[in-house]
């Protein structure tokens, strides 16, 4: 213990002081959700096993493929199970960890076209959900 | 009259008061900073000690029911008093003490004492359970460590011949008595940590025990005073050992450099050890603290002798 | 019988459920006689999320993540015991490749609850300094864990019927790495809990259990290893990949504390062999197996071995996505109760470091009910205290 | 023992003895036996442990709702790789089960929290107060049954107020 003590006195503090110092993200580091909707299909599977309920699918137009994902950030816990569930692809979770803020309303996200955000934003109503099997498929 | 404005001026600004209070307040943080840095952290800024301190002072004091509220707001007073009353007869940053006496050494320690006592008193003033298991540690440990300190002091004071601090510390002065009194001096370090309660004698105020021990129920100013009087009776204690065992503190910059370097071994030490049980600190005093002590006088008194 | 006197003269000192020497809340009501104490009770349930209940209402996937957030420290081992125990019930088999992945995320985190124990028992003992270090070295296996998972606490690497993880080489280089950092360190640790000497003034022959009074007090874990009971699920009843990559029993015949602190600190060195050997020889092929929603009825019953001894899920399906009953017993309720029975007899100086050695995990324990802390059940509502800091203020001042 | 012993040993005590119970075998180191007859717990369990058949993993408490109209304690008793499991089944109205307490200590708290969170009544319980539930919980409430309503505890909610915010 002696020598540990005595060599301590002459190193670095094993502190960092944040945020002046900033450690860069590890590779897998699971922070803020992305979602690309080229393949999506609406099927909302994602929203069912997340565990926080952090994620809801809005379906405009079926038919359009027009769909837009609400996203809670201050709800999600970062377990990247919706990245698993969706059997598209369409979700991946991003380096992206410094998301603090002080209001609720910016934790709540949109994804999605800007027209169609518009229209969930405002609350008009919406076209119906899609039943889909375990795969994600649409039902026919 | 120009004396009773010098006498006043010693007393609240130098060597006592304020400039006693700044030191002491100095000291704690780099004690604070010092054991960071031997566990490899950062520590807390220069100023956190003074911004607790004003803090402390500036938040409202609660008196917990069942206490006796003069005892609960003068015990921090009269301990502090003693602490500042301490400085006038200790040669602080290196200048002549203020005031002297013959057997001024005694008075000074037992000044110093004052303010462990105070502690005890003001934890054992109430009904916290905490606080009464705290007092009644800190008033154990006060008996346990009381007597080897005051010894491996004497030691010193012996050779010299005189038991006033100004003229031990002349004596001592182009004499490093750690060389002649290694165990005195050893047995004075440890002692000094034991009168502050640094680890690993912090038994009184074990947090994961007792929490606060026996200042479990001060807040506000009571707590604030307590805390200043500690950072006091270090600088004073530091000052003692000094000026005795390190070749005297004859102008400002021995002074710091000397006590310092004792923080340094001090700050060390802390870091070393796992807390010892209070039955074990009373073991260690009086089974091992005192026979070293009354060795080394013996020694001490022999080689005199010869020579 | 009791006089009044006797009643009188009894000191009871309430350890909790706020206290600086828990980090997470229970109550410990210690009567003292000086500095002996005479007595304990404990009660518990101060960190109730109701889980057990929550998890009727939440599907078999959601479930995992609820449950892995039962413990902190020992998270992903609870979610490898939902998992193994649902893919029992569902009789899917995860890959090879997904169970060898399972035993080196768990035995990484292991390696992390022990280093971050060895800091909580030492701080426990006043020992900052070592408190300080081993949880300075215990950053890097969270780093570990971090690169490897994404997640520094909650790792979520498990899925039902497989892992979410792989592992590739630049992983592998960083996990050996690291481990040759630990190791090098714990080596310093065993020395320093076995040789210093204010240090085992604190631990040796202070708390002993003798192995009849574990089996009695049913104690797990390393507490009960320590005291020479030879149980360990990991050996006793192999799960994930503990068939083909095996683990040695730890035990000491001590079972003071010092004794707790050595298993602990052996089994670390256990986990590094144990990891280097998974590392050699993984297993190549899938990560997943297909897992149905809806899981056929039936029972589980799924054990695994914890950081602080068995730990035991019973699962029950009624055919559903939802789960009909899980019923989690955590180590720490089992060793609760030897800690009680310890106590009695040593200073008092000695509860919290008594306590301490079986790394108890509080919110391992409360899980079962819903208690809203608003609600009447418990505690003022927000407005209720309000009014009452008003009226307190008000009485004061005039 | 090896695991074939431990399993043989166990069906012998199980079938063989005074007791009747109904065992099956869930899965290959599982024995399951509900007992015909509650009284015949504590016996049966010190039959376990004078054969030394492993200790007391947990109690488990399962409710089977007020349709089916019954709820059942499980007793995990593991030993090795082995799990023998007694069933009891109580009615879910004025439930009474011996305690194991005084031949298994750690029994204590498992049936404290049976007891809490069932209504299980457990006859010979050192200290039958609450282990999680908070002071005044209601009389007559036990919240892992199914038909529990968190409504009684009068909690309002705070989502709502986190919402506004």
């Amino acid at each position: 213990m002696i020598g540990d003590v005595t060599t301590s006195l002459f190193r670095r503090p094993a502190t960092e002081l944040y945020p002046f110092e900033r450690r860069e993200a590890p590779e897998r580091l699971r922070g803020l959700l992305a979602w690309d909707r080229t393949n999506c299909t609406g099927c909302g599977l994602c929203a069912k096993d997340c565990p926080a309920l952090a994620i809801q699918m809005h379906v405009i137009d079926k038919a359009a493929k027009r769909f837009v994902m609400s996203y809670q950030v201050d709800q999600c816990t970062f377990c990247a199970q919706c990245v698993h569930s969706c059997n598209k692809g369409c979700l991946s979770m991003t380096g992206e960890y410094e998301l603090a803020g002080i209001s609720r309303p910016a934790f709540r996200l949109y994804f999605g076209d800007p027209a169609d955000v518009e229209i969930v934003r405002s609350g008009q109503p919406l076209g119906e959900e899609i039943e889909c099997d375990e795969e994600g498929n649409p039902a026919q | 009259m120009l004396d009773a404005i010098r006498s006043i001026l010693a007393l609240l600004v130098f060597p006592g008061g304020l400039f006693l209070l700044i030191l002491g307040l100095l000291y704690e943080w780099i004690d604070r900073k010092l054991m960071a840095q031997y566990q490899n952290r950062i520590g807390p800024r220069w100023f956190q000690p003074l911004a607790d301190a004003f803090k402390l002072l500036a938040k409202e004091e609660i008196v917990p029911e069942g206490m006796n509220p003069t005892l609960f707001v003068g015990l921090p007073i009269f301990g502090l008093a003693g602490c500042l009353t301490a400085a006038l007869y200790v040669p602080m940053f290196g200048l002549p003490p203020a005031h002297s006496f013959p057997g001024d050494l005694i008075v000074t320690l037992y000044l110093l004492s004052l303010l462990t006592m105070c502690m005890g008193l003001a934890g054992a003033n109430g009904l916290g359970r905490f606080s009464l298991v705290g007092a009644t540690r800190t008033l154990t440990q006060l008996f346990s460590y009381e007597a080897p300190f005051l010894l491996a002091l004497l030691g010193p004071a012996l050779v010299a011949g005189s038991w006033q601090i100004s003229e031990i510390a002349a004596y001592a002065t182009p004499r490093w008595l750690i060389l002649t009194q290694p165990i005195g001096f050893v047995v004075a370090v440890i002692g000094l940590m034991g009168k502050l309660e640094l680890p690993p004698f912090d038994a009184p105020e074990a947090e994961t025990e007792i929490v606060a021990g026996a200042l479990t129920e001060y807040s506000g100013r009571g707590l604030a005073l307590f805390r200043l009087g500690k950072g006091a009776e270090m600088v004073i204690g530091l000052t003692l050992i000094a000026a005795f065992y390190l070749g005297g503190v004859a102008n400002p910059l021995f002074f710091l450099l000397k006590t310092l370097g004792l923080l340094l071994i001090v700050a060390g030490l802390q870091s070393l050890f796992a807390r010892l049980r209070i039955d074990q600190v009373v073991g260690l005093w009086w089974r091992y603290g005192v026979l070293l002590v009354l060795a080394q006088w013996l020694i001490t008194i022999v080689v005199e002798g010869v020579a | 019988m009791q006089t009044d006197i006797e009643k009188a003269e009894r000191f009871t000192i309430p350890i909790g459920p706020q206290h600086p020497a828990l980090k997470e809340p229970g109550h410990f009501s210690l009567t003292v006689d000086g500095e002996i104490v005479t007595g304990a009770t404990v009660r518990l349930g101060y960190a109730h999320r109701g889980i057990e209940k929550g998890i009727e209402s939440r599907n078999w996937v959601q479930s995992l993540y609820m449950l892995e957030r039962i413990c902190g420290i020992c998270s992903h081992i609870h979610a490898t015991a939902y998992a193994l125990g649902v893919e029992a019930l569902a009789g899917v088999q995860a890959p090879p490749r997904a169970q060898a992945i399972r035993e080196l995320v768990a035995e990484l985190e292991r390696i992390h609850s022990h280093l971050l124990w060895i800091g909580v028992a030492a701080h426990e003992a006043g020992f900052d300094t070592l408190f300080m270090y081993s949880w300075r070295d215990r950053e890097t296996v969270m780093d570990i864990l971090e690169g490897l998972t994404g997640n520094r606490v909650n790792y979520s690497a498990n899925l039902l019927g497989g892992v979410k993880i792989d592992v590739d080489d630049a992983q592998r280089d960083a996990i050996l790495r690291g481990l040759d950092f630990l190791e090098g360190r714990t080596r310093h640790y065993l020395d320093v809990v076995t040789t210093d000497a204010t240090f085992l003034q604190r631990t040796r022959g202070v708390g002993i259990m003798t192995r009849q009074q574990a089996e009695l007090l049913g104690a797990v874990g390393p507490t009960a290893r320590a005291s020479g009971v030879e149980r360990d699920v990991r050996v006793d009843a192999p799960y994930a990949a503990y068939a083909d990559f095996p683990v040695n029993l730890v035990t000491s015949t001590a079972g003071d504390l010092e004794a707790r602190f050595v298993v602990r600190v052996q089994e670390l060195f256990e986990c590094y062999r144990v990891i280097r050997v998974i590392l050699d020889h993984l297993p190549a092929g899938e990560l997943t197996a297909r897992m149905p929603r809806r899981i056929k009825e039936g029972e589980a019953i799924s054990r695994v071995e914890a950081p602080r001894g068995e730990l035991f899920y019973f699962l029950k399906s009624n055919g559903t996505d939802t789960p009909e009953r899980i019923k989690v017993r955590t180590p720490t309720i089992c060793n609760l109760t030897s800690v009680i029975k310890l106590a009695v007899g040593h200073q008092l100086a000695d509860v919290p470091m008594i306590l301490a050695g079986i790394d108890p995990c509080f919110s391992c324990n409360d899980r079962a009910v819903i208690v809203r802390r608003d609600g009447a059940a418990q505690g003022w509502t927000w407005e209720q205290l309000r009014q009452y800091g008003i009226e307190t203020y008000a009485r004061r001042n005039s | 023992m090896n695991v074939e012993e431990t399993l043989m040993t166990a069906s012998q005590i199980l079938e063989g003895w005074a007791w009747k119970t109904e065992t099956t075998r869930p899965a290959p180191t599982r024995i399951d036996a509900t007992l015909e007859n509650n009284d015949d717990l504590v016996p049966l369990v010190v039959a376990l442990r004078v054969k030394h058949l492993g200790y007391l993993s947990a109690i488990t408490g399962l409710d089977h709702g007020p349709e089916a109209g019954f709820m059942e304690a499980l007793y995990h008793f593991s030993s090795g790789p082995v799990i023998v499991t007694l069933r009891l089944k109580l009615p879910r109205e004025g439930a009474v089960v011996p305690t194991l307490s005084d031949i298994i200590p750690s029994a204590e708290p498992f049936e404290r929290e049976l007891a809490e969170m069932f209504g299980v009544t457990v006859v010979g319980l050192r200290a039958p107060d609450h282990l999680y539930l908070p002071e005044g919980w209601p009389e007559g409430v036990y919240p892992l049954r199914k038909d529990f309503d968190p409504g009684v505890l009068g909690g309002n909610g705070h989502h709502a107020e986190m919402d506004a915010w």
